[in-house]
């Protein structure tokens, strides 16, 4: 058997060959799928489970306790979670970027709000506050020259109770990511008034796959076989065809509507200054106390 | 505090203290104080000690967790006793949602608990419907609170008396199906029926098992005041509580713990008060006063 | 007053089934005194309840000033056999013996005179603001029949009203009901297991076979009244009654294996 | 009898549904937000075909009952002891205060961290959350005993211990029953939330953040809450009739009237 | 075998203090079998309770067979006046009264074999399956006397314990309590209300005052036995006890405010 094999294709021992990671069923997470569909991981001898995380917060002491080896998860959370001591991460590997239409602020059809600013003083649906859905959002309300309060301007509720949120006007804006975004938009009109992929959060990081460091130090070849298997996935999640294709097989989306969705950008390699712009900017906007140097972070891969 | 009251306020013995002079009261309040407390003392110690030997961030020391309460909650000005802006929002939003919801679920409760467990007509019809509602966990039930109420106080409370209700209905109906048989044959043959009969007879009888319910839900309502600032919310202790662990404030969070079982404390401590009142008659016939 | 025809009521189904009554005929006359005797569990306080209308007997009729009994009659009070459960520990004594009375027009005041004058026949004048748990076995059973007597009902059920309490105290509580009946014109059906008793007492004294019980004896009870509790028991009448209803009663009881 | 009984809980629960339907249909609750309780039953029979939903739910189930279980447990010795040891009741009173109103949805973390097993991290909680009712109703009953009998045992020179277990817990049986149904609901509710909001690898929760991904899940969400309430149901029933076996004496004397 | 001094008991404190017992003493020998009587309320149960080691009497000492009560003493059994109360709902009746057998080395079905004859003596051979709550009121009360004889006690303590069954029953009963006594040599207290059970069954009858209660008539009984519902009723001996029962009884009373 392949999986038993303790030698990786790149001929070093793994030192560990089961490993759990975390996951979120969205888009995001169409290389790791990929990965898993094509057999990536086992062709690196990797052993791969998947468990469901709710949310990205969870993800911490799940790694903390070796409930998780890698897990899925927003930089914003990693970065906090890092800085405030509460676990010491290695980014193993970059996940998913923002790109035109991932990251949008809707507002309903007959809604008079039309640009950013008239947001000022409106609440805005978000799926957690604090986090990277509040930061994008206030960089918009920043480059129009006003400022959101954390507490005040927004309200938590989960994506799928979004179009509800609107519907019942229980919010003035939401902020959805995709496929709810584009739903959204198809089922009951909603509009898009501000598109975030844009300006100073263009492209911008949005989630990667991390380990405890004393996991990426003590299982430096398992992280090495991890990062080939994501390398490759990540090049062929590239072609929009491939994510389009394997997105009905881990959610409920369809096929046909899984074709529609806008999808964001995959990256092949860690690259430390461009999640070095999400340190800076989670420290521009208050959630990061300090300055935080995303190189001491990043498990960079092995040379090969 | 008087003194006899001291003595017999908690412990189960049935002599009352024999009356001293001042000092002895003094001693007596001390004693008291130390038999009630020596062992929070004694878990509070040993937590801090636990806590600062294994060095886990999510177990923050008690002290840690005390100046994360002080900065949040009690760094305010001396005019408002020291309480903050965000004390006061917090606070005052959570209680009175807090309360709101649970007077509401002990009224509704109480009320079907007593029409349910008096006519097993009706509890045949209704019942299946009470244990099927009560297992229903309220985070599938968003989008149905998001159509039928206004976010804020309105989705909370009913957040809070949709959880908060079911020990209170359980236990009134418990309560009123086992009243004693020969008291309700006595009401009858004397003619005490219809309100009356609710008034002097079903209500003192079922009591004690009803406050027994109220006293769960009321540790409860505090549960679902939290979970009631999941979603949609902006101030409270529950949405702070939620928002310091998701972004790893975790003495925050712990703060936010610690109100909580205070708070818990707090409001339990009055309602035993007012029980020990209204409950006289069986507690003392009990030998438990 | 009061008319029972075949009466029977069955305890349980099945297996299991306990035929307590077996076809009961009873009629008692307005203003009458009548006593019932009989042995241990041969379905008396089951006769009882079922005047009061607190269970439905199995079968036959019972009729109350002529209306046929489906739940219980008004203008009735019972003194239960179990007195110390029948009293409600939440209210003090005299609460107790009032709470009926908030069915007579009387306001609160009119209310607690009465208990509390009700609570001085039965010799517990003291006893008003005691809970019923702070008195003794006999005190609850005399507070018990205060509460019936306060009521002033038109017809008064009595379960071994007197059992619990000391040989001067059970004269001095014959001679107050007696008097009471006499007073406010009651009809009375008094249960009792001392036969010197239930002839002293009664206008007429019942007994009951042992389960499923029906009526053994029947007597009429002629003596003078007023009754008084030296000259009536020295009264030849007195004793002959009373030989005779020890005679019907010991005829229905098996002697007891020892 | 018993039919009778489950005609009319038919009837209710019927009556119940049409309700929901009409409130929905005549436009009181916005059907575009919640959808009829029709599509929602639809949806929920659908679901019981799914062989993942029935392992998530078999998953929820298992670790529902051991935690009841162990709650039951643990509340009934802890509300004994409690109950019967003065020195340790009146300090243990405030620790059982302050602990008792904190929710499970909190220690979401910690139990994760504590546990790595994602069972026990669910057990943890149910425990936690499950064992308060339990404890209380045993306090209260255990107050509530007769004195009488009490006495009673006492008198045969039955020591402290027997008359706990001979006297004392039979007649605080059924209300600590009563608590342990109130707790079966609680612990019901708090795996399927912890699973919503903790995810893990199975479970109804997981199996709807799963099923929530695409969107447009609202009549999912409710469907998992219908099982979750038929799950409750069933328990509840299970529960009476073990009660109703075990407390004979009980139901037989407040049920003489009852009719 | 039995030392009561100087007893006290004053139930609650302060204002609503009452002294049930003022200062009793008493004494009873091995093998005795005493009757007590005494006005309701006067303070017997409270005794009865204090020599069960049920309440801690406030002053004065209260030994068994030398031993100072301070719990429970050893090879003790009640029959309580609140009988009713103090059979357990949730056992059968044969549970009921087999369950003090336990602390005698008996096997389940020794044991369930000495309930059963204890209740045929009380003359309930076919009640041992059912519940208390189906048994009328006398029978419960015999249910708690079978109990209480079939642990076979040193020492037994009845509180009324005839109160609630029939003439015939309660003759039968009394014969039994003495025959028993005969056969396995047990001390009895038997609080009763009725002046001649406690002549007849009575060695010893003391009687006491109301509360707070002392003795004020303590009278042997110097009756030949074994004794006879007939002929022992018929002894001058008994007329003239009784009689003088009755003027210490009547003396310590007062009469009805009727
Ligand atoms: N728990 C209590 N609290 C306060 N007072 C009490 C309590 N129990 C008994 N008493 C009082 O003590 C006195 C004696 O009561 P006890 O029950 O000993 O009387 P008794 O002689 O057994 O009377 P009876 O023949 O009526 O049963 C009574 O006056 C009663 O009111
Ligand atoms: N709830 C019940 N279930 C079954 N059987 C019962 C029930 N209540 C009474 N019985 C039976 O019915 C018979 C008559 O009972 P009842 O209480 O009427 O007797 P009683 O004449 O009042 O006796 P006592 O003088 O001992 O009080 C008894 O044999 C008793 O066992
Ligand atoms: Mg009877
Ligand atoms: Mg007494």
């Amino acid at each position: 058997e392949e999986s038993t094999k303790a030698t990786a294709a790149g001929g070093s021992t793994l030192e560990k060959t089961k490993i759990n990671i975390g996951t979120i069923p969205v888009v995001d997470t169409a290389p790791l799928q990929i990965a898993m569909e094509k057999g990536l991981f086992k062709a690196e001898g990797l052993d791969v489970a998947l468990t469901t995380l709710a949310g990205g917060a969870e993800a911490i002491p799940k790694l903390k306790s070796g409930a998780l080896d890698i897990s899925f998860g927003n930089y914003v959370s990693f970065f906090s979670a890092d800085a405030k001591g509460v676990i010491d991460l290695k980014i193993v590997s970059d996940g998913f970027q923002s790109a035109k239409g991932t990251h949008t602020i809707m507002v309903a059809k007959d809604s008079p709000i039309q640009t950013v600013a008239d947001l000022k003083g409106k609440t805005i649906a978000v799926n957690t506050k604090r986090n990277i859905s509040t930061m994008l959002i206030r960089a918009a309300a920043k480059a129009n020259n006003f400022d959101l309060d954390e507490d005040k301007n927004f309200v938590e509720f989960p994506f799928p109770e979004m179009e509800g949120v609107l519907k019942a006007g229980k919010a003035d804006a939401i902020q959805p990511v995709e496929p709810f975004g584009t739903f959204i938009g198809q089922s009951i009109g909603a509009r898009v008034i501000w598109d975030t992929s844009q300006g100073p959060t263009a492209d911008f990081p949005i989630a990667g796959y991390a380990a405890t460091s004393e996991f990426a130090k003590a299982n430096p070849n398992t992280v090495a076989a991890f990062q080939r298997a994501m390398g490759k996935a990540m090049a062929l999640a590239a072609d929009r065809a491939n994510v389009v294709a394997i997105i009905p097989k881990y959610t409920t989306i369809k096929a046909d509507a899984a074709a529609s969705l806008a999808i964001g950008g995959f990256p092949t390699t860690l690259n430390a200054t461009r999640l070095q712009r999400v340190a800076d900017t989670m420290h521009e906007y208050g959630l990061l106390d300090e300055t935080l140097n995303v190189q001491d972070l990043i498990a960079a891969p092995s040379s090969k | 505090m008087s003194q006899a009251d001291t003595a017999t306020h908690d412990d189960t013995s049935r002599h009352a203290r024999p009356p001293g002079r001042a000092g002895t009261a003094v001693r007596g309040v001390l004693v008291g104080a130390f038999s009630r407390f020596w062992l929070a003392i004694v878990l509070i110690a040993a937590w801090e000690v636990a806590t600062r030997i294994i060095q886990e961030s999510y177990f923050p020391p008690p002290s840690k967790i005390v100046v994360a309460m002080h900065e949040l909650w009690f760094s305010g000005p001396a005019s408002r006793l020291f309480l903050t802006q965000d004390a006061l929002d917090d606070f005052g939003h959570s209680l009175y949602n807090l309360f709101g919801g649970w007077v509401l679920a002990c009224l509704v409760g109480v009320a079907i608990g007593i029409a349910l467990g008096l006519s097993r007509k009706l509890a045949d019809y209704i019942e299946p419907m009470i244990h099927f509602g009560r297992a229903i966990p309220p985070p599938t039930l968003i989008s149905f609170y998001i159509a039928a109420f206004q976010l804020g106080t309105p989705m909370q409370v009913a957040t809070i008396v949709s959880g908060v209700i079911w020990p209170v209905l359980l236990n009134t109906i418990d309560g009123v199906r086992t009243v004693e048989q020969l008291h309700l044959d006595s009401a009858e043959v004397f003619g005490v029926r219809g309100i009356r009969r609710l008034m002097w007879i079903v209500i003192p009888a079922a009591a004690p098992k009803i406050v027994a319910g109220l006293r769960i839900s009321l540790g409860l309502a505090l549960i679902l005041m939290i979970l009631s600032e999941l979603i949609g919310s902006t101030v409270g202790i529950g949405s702070l509580l939620i928002g310091a662990q998701r972004s790893f404030e975790l003495p925050q969070m712990w703060a936010g713990i610690v109100i909580l079982g205070v708070l818990g404390y707090l409001l339990n401590a009055v309602f035993v008060a007012v029980e020990k009142r209204a409950l006289r008659w069986h507690l003392s016939s009990r030998g438990a006063i | 007053m009061l008319e029972i025809a075949n009466l029977t009521h069955t305890y349980g189904s099945g297996e299991k089934a306990h035929r307590a009554i077996g076809g009961l005929e009873l009629s008692v006359a307005e203003g009458e005194l009548l006593c019932i005797v009989g042995p241990s569990g041969c379905g008396k306080s089951t006769l009882l309840r079922s005047i009061a209308g607190l269970i439905k007997p199995t079968g036959g009729t019972i009729e109350v000033s002529g209306v046929p009994v489906r739940q219980t009659p008004d203008n009735l009070a019972v003194v239960f056999q179990d007195y110390s459960r029948s009293l409600f520990p939440w209210m003090s004594v005299g609460d107790n013996v009032a709470l009926p009375l908030r069915r007579r027009n009387m306001d609160r005041k009119q209310r607690m005179a009465a208990a509390q004058e009700a609570l001085e026949q039965v010799d517990l004048p003291a006893a008003a603001s005691k809970y019923p748990f702070e008195l003794s076995g006999g005190m609850q059973q005399r507070v018990a029949i205060a509460r019936a007597l306060a009521y002033r009902p038109a017809l008064m059920l009595m379960d071994e009203p007197f059992g619990s309490v000391d040989a001067q105290t059970r004269e001095d509580l014959e001679d107050l009901v007696l008097q009471v009946r006499e007073r406010h014109q009651m009809t009375i059906v008094l249960i009792t297991h001392d036969i010197d008793e239930s002839v002293y007492v009664g206008d007429r004294v019942v007994v009951l076979s042992k389960s499923p019980s029906r009526v053994v004896g029947d007597l009429r009870v002629n003596l003078p009244g007023p009754r008084n509790q030296i000259t009536t028991r020295e009264n030849p009448e007195f004793v002959r009654l009373r030989a005779e209803v020890g005679r019907l009663v010991r005829g229905v009881e098996p002697a007891l294996a020892s | 009898m018993n039919r009778t009984r489950v005609i009319r809980g038919v009837i209710g629960v019927c009556a119940a549904m049409a309700l929901a339907e009409m409130v929905v249909r005549l436009g009181i609750v916005d059907s575009e937000v919640v959808p009829p309780i029709s599509v929602v039953l639809l949806r929920s029979v659908t679901l019981a075909g799914d062989p993942v939903f029935l392992a998530g739910v078999a998953d929820t189930v298992l670790a529902w009952l051991v935690g009841l279980v162990l709650a039951v447990v643990v509340a009934v010795v802890v509300g004994v002891v409690l109950g019967s040891v003065p020195w340790l009741s009146t300090p243990s009173r405030i620790v059982v205060e302050f602990l008792r109103p904190i929710p499970s949805v909190a220690l979401i973390p910690l139990a994760i961290l504590l546990f790595t097993s994602e069972t026990e991290m669910k057990i943890s909680l149910i425990l936690y959350a499950a064992c308060w009712p339990i404890l209380l109703n045993t306090l209260y009953a255990l107050q509530d005993v007769d004195p009488v009998a009490k006495d009673a045992m006492r008198s045969f020179g039955f020591g402290p211990l027997a008359v706990l277990w001979r006297v004392s817990l039979p007649s605080a049986a059924p209300f600590v029953a009563t608590g342990v149904r109130v707790s079966a609901g609680i612990a019901l509710v708090v795996v399927v939330s912890a699973e919503l909001l903790s995810g893990g690898s199975s479970g109804l929760g997981v199996f709807l953040i799963n099923a929530g991904s695409s969107g447009g899940n609202t009549d999912v969400m409710l469907a998992g809450a219908i099982w979750a309430g038929v799950l409750g149901l069933i328990v509840n029933a299970l529960l009476v009739r073990v009660e109703r076996g075990a407390f004979r004496w009980h139901f037989a004397r407040t049920e003489r009237t009852a009719a």
